[in-house]
């Protein structure tokens, strides 16, 4: 009988579909890389000793009453103040065929917190209202910030 | 111990008895026999049934239920390739156009949007057990306006802040600058150059243009007679009498009463005409109002003013 | 299989450690995952490490669309279009004249309508095995083009590109660099559903308008910002400095005298030296040298 | 309210005021559901409908927060309620009891062969109360009367398992118009007073025919 050659042997379609030879308890090939883990992971709020607290972020908005009772102290409870006028057209992303706009600062050492900068804006407010700037063009890639 | 009488007396009794003695006879069966209070039994031939599972089928979801927000085009999930992956974030320079409210919304639109990605990973991670991040991706673009939205708030009002200490050195060129201007417009482009003198007094001195947004304030107050002076300056030129006022005022309106007077005239000749009657009156009877009642004085002014603006815009 | 990973972050420092692997190990790592992984999910070209990533055009060079050559291989010679970029390892994948392989694919990631084991994958090429392949006037017959293939790309300055939507560097040939080749023109895509159209992008409907009146409202800065943040530190006044900084410790009694002789010594007049001076010195020089000469 | 810790005739109900109705309470957690005669519950009906409590079929406990009402059953007269009531009973000893075999071969299992279960929650204990609830009726020879839901949802598919049956009862559904967890006595309450209504029209009908065909 002759062997099979060698040089073929690990490119036969059958060994090469069975190629990782650790298995899963169940019997079906596993593709990983280790199975074994780690259990060095933070604490749960279940874990650690009687002083330890972990909290959700989720309490603290009032006080415990005697008897067991809780007032709700309701400055401390989160509030969702929405929009009066909410603009529907925009949406959370932008175009991909927009380009990207830049803001240029030159002359202003200090970028966007320039307080020259914004006494320049006061005045082309008080002098042209409410005018649309220049980036307001779609082809308009630079603009003075 | 078994106390004496009583063990007497049912011992006695016992002693009593012997089998030859008769028993007493059954009383008679009674005639006026209540009848009972419960007569239902549970029935006899009851039969263990297969459960009733509840029908979905029953319900029907209006269009606009509120729980819709978290599905995109009411698809449990959707595929891969209805995903947008082209689209890019906002970015700052473009959010600096926004005003607060367009940029509010935007926060909103995006939070929604959020909340349906993380719904459909939670899915595709928990239920199907996959480790794609299509969704995970695209909510991350989405994070990164949100966090830019912020960084654009925090911006503007750090460049509010600090423009607003450094004003005290600008603001006197500022308005004479504005003075100069002002002044010198031909007759011809009045209502342009009094519309803006009505965005300096908003941007100088906080006035709103709608008398009832007003807090009146140190600001407030002085910015009302320097609109008024510059109102008085404008016109005096073009009549007599308005000069004469000017000049006789010192060139500057310092009483708070005769500068709401001017201020709340209407920007024409004839009006501030009136007003100047009006301020001659009152310095004719000598009232004038003293520098450390200002504040509650035009206040009390100002509501006046609106209650009437009310009543007229209900009436009419 | 029930999976909650991705709602917390339990663990994920050790997750990244095991991410990290120690340099020595890297190889040895590979190859085990080269042993492990199945022969239809192994890469024809290495994959590269996330910072040895491509981002820019410049380091891509070709962009989808592009019409290459391949220089090396059982494809050398052949000609053929970019068809997208692989990010895993850097390289190119070409249309249907580029290079193939065909593996076994076990059933569990068949796709539909597939009935064999072997599928045919196009594979990926480096960019070291291309070059760019442009049509430029012919010299010898003026009016008419002729196909040649670039050995080296420059890069030479920048303008914006309308087609990309950004700033392009200018690909010149190395050695005539008044050639430029142009880029491809990437395919045209509507705007996707979560796109902002652009004209509503790019309407202002912000401006300055005050310096009396805060344009955000007060109660929307406690969202935008935490006062109490403890990366945030105050700013020290005069008073808390002088709290903070030591104070000066009085002098002894030996220093303030020797203080006290130096001034006295400073103020004194200095003596200068006069001519019966230098004549003194001169005859004392003189004296000894005389003795010792 | 307090609910009478004993069995109460139908006598005594109309005499303290109560409507003739049935009263069924799921439970929030586990599915489980008590059967009462008055709109409230107490430990005394706990004990008598859960004889056989084992790890899948825990005896539940009286906390007010985690019953809600699933169901208020409409009748004709005080005797029919305690009828159905008393069917309601004897039908959950059948399951838990004596015919044990049957009922756990009509549950749905899961791959372990258990009673299929989420947590704590059986749905399959719901699911069975309104089969029985069906069952009591129509044994006990109810013609008409009113099921009130407090969804659609529960009552399940009226085409297949109700009309069949009971082709004359009828069913609605408990408003739920506002806080209804919260409010929930006080529409049990409003329900009950419409009963009465109901139940004082009928005999006054009732008597008016009788005087007529006298």
């Amino acid at each position: 009988m002759r062997p099979s050659p060698a040089t073929l042997f690990h490119e036969s379609p059958l060994s090469l579909l069975t190629r990782p030879w650790k298995k899963n308890r169940d019997g079906t090939l596993f593709y990983g890389v280790s199975k074994s883990g780690n259990n060095r992971t933070p604490l749960t709020t279940k874990q650690g000793n009687k002083t330890m607290y972990k909290g959700t972020r989720s309490s603290g908005i009032g006080r415990h009453t005697r008897y067991g009772g809780y007032t709700i102290q309701w400055d401390k409870v989160r509030t969702y103040v929405t929009p009066k006028n909410f603009n529907t057209e925009l949406k959370p992303l932008v175009s991909h065929n927009l380009p990207e706009l830049r803001h240029s600062f030159s002359g202003y050492q200090k970028g966007a917190l320039d307080s020259r900068l914004y006494f320049e804006k006061l005045k082309e407010y008080v002098k042209n209202g409410k005018a649309q700037g220049e980036a307001t063009d779609v082809k308009c890639y630079v603009e003075r910030g | 111990m078994i106390s004496a009488r009583r063990s007497l007396h049912v011992t006695a009794r016992a002693w009593a008895r012997t089998k030859y003695t008769k028993p007493k006879p059954k009383p008679k069966a009674r005639l006026n026999v209540r009848s009972p209070m419960q007569i239902t039994h549970h029935d006899n031939n009851l039969q263990v049934t297969a459960p009733i599972p509840p029908a979905a089928a029953n319900i029907t979801t209006p269009d606009d239920h509120p729980l819709w927000q978290f599905f995109a085009d009411k698809k449990y999930l959707r595929k891969f390739d209805e995903l947008d992956v082209d689209s890019r974030p906002w970015t700052i320079p473009e959010l600096r156009r926004k005003s607060f409210e367009d940029l509010h919304s935007l926060w909103y639109t995006c939070l929604k949007e959020r909340n349906v990605l993380a719904r459909e990973n939670h899915l595709l991670k928990n239920d199907i057990g996959s480790n794609q991040d299509s969704y995970e991706t695209v909510s991350e673009k989405i994070r990164t306006t949100m966090w830019r939205i912020r960084h654009v708030l925090s911006e503007r009002d750090w460049a509010f802040k600090l423009a607003q200490q450094e004003f005290g050195s600008e603001k006197e060129v500022f308005l004479q600058e504005f003075e100069a201007e002002f002044l010198e417009a031909p007759t011809a482009e009045d209502e342009e150059v009094f519309e803006k003198l009505s965005r300096l007094q908003y941007s100088v001195f906080g006035i709103s243009e709608y008398i009832d947004e007003n807090k009146v304030d140190r600001a407030f107050v002085d910015g009302m007679k320097y609109v008024a002076t510059l109102k008085l300056k404008k016109f005096a030129s073009r009549q007599k009498e308005v000069e004469d006022l000017l000049q006789q005022s010192n060139n500057s309106i310092s009483d708070a009463g005769e500068a709401f007077v001017l201020f709340t005239a209407e920007n024409t000749l004839e009006s501030v005409n009136e007003a100047c009657d009006v301020i001659k009156e009152l310095r004719a009877k000598n009232s004038s109002v003293s520098r450390y009642e200002e504040l509650e004085i035009v206040g009390g002014y100002v509501k006046q003013l609106a209650a009437a603006q009310d009543e007229k815009t209900t009436s009419a | 299989m029930s999976g909650y990973q991705h709602l917390s972050k339990a663990g994920s420092r050790f997750l990244k450690q095991v991410e990290r692997r120690p340099k020595h190990l890297v190889d040895h790592f590979k190859k085990f995952e080269e042993k492990s992984m199945p022969s239809f999910l192994v890469p024809s070209i290495p994959r590269v490490e996330n910072d040895q990533k491509f981002q820019s055009v410049r380091e891509w060079v070709f962009m989808p669309g592009d019409r290459v050559v391949i220089t090396r291989g059982r494809w050398k010679g052949q000609i053929s279009v970019i068809q997208q970029h692989d990010k895993e390892t850097n390289g190119f994948i070409l249309d249907e004249n580029g290079p193939t392989k065909t593996v076994p694919v076990p059933k569990q990631f068949w796709s539909e309508g597939q009935n064999s084991h072997m599928v045919t994958f196009p594979i990926a090429v480096e960019k070291k095995d291309l070059k760019l392949v442009a049509d430029i006037d012919d010299p010898a017959a003026p009016g008419q083009t002729k196909t040649v293939a670039v050995r080296d790309i420059v890069f030479k300055g920048s303008y914006f590109d309308e087609n990309y939507k950004q700033r392009m560097p200018f690909r010149c040939v190395s050695g005539q660099e008044d050639l430029v080749i142009p880029w491809p023109r990437p395919e045209p895509k509507a705007d996707a559903e979560l796109a902002t159209p652009a004209e509503v992008a790019r309407e202002q409907t912000f401006w300055v308008e005050s310096i009396a009146k805060n344009p955000i409202p007060e109660g929307a800065l406690l969202t935008v910002r935490n006062p109490h943040s403890k990366w945030r530190r105050g700013t020290l006044s005069a008073r808390d400095i002088a709290k903070l900084v030591a104070p000066k410790m009085p002098l002894t009694k030996t220093k303030k005298a020797y203080i006290a002789e130096q001034k006295e010594l400073a103020a004194a007049p200095r003596r200068k030296l006069t001519s019966e001076d230098k004549e003194l010195i001169g005859s004392k020089i003189f004296q000894h040298l005389k003795q010792h000469l | 309210m307090v609910a009478p810790a004993r069995f109460r005739t139908a006598q005594w109900l109309k005499k303290a005021g109560f409507a003739p109705q049935v009263f069924l309470f799921r439970n929030l957690e586990s599915g489980q559901v008590i059967y009462s005669q008055v709109p409230v519950f107490n430990q005394h009906q706990i004990d008598a409908l859960f004889q056989r409590p084992d790890w899948a079929n825990k005896k539940p406990s009286t906390r007010r927060d985690i019953w809600r009402c699933m169901a208020v059953v409409d009748l004709r007269s005080y005797e029919e309620g305690v009828h159905v009531y008393q069917n309601l009973c004897r039908l959950r000893y059948l399951r838990d009891v004596t015919q044990v075999k049957k009922a756990d071969a009509l549950r749905k299992k899961n791959e372990d062969g258990h009673v299929w279960y989420s947590a704590q929650y059986r749905p399959t204990y719901t699911q069975e109360a309104v089969a029985d609830l069906r069952e009591a009726l129509s044994k006990a020879g109810v013609a008409q009367g009113q099921i009130h839901w407090e969804d659609r949802w529960r009552m399940g598919d009226v085409e297949k398992h109700w009309s069949p049956v009971l082709p004359q009862l009828q069913h609605s559904v408990i408003s739920r118009l506002g806080n209804s967890a919260r409010e929930q006595s006080v529409i049990m309450r409003e329900l009950g007073e419409r009963a009465k209504q109901e139940f004082a029209k009928l005999r006054e009908r009732e008597n008016a025919a009788r005087e007529l065909s006298v």
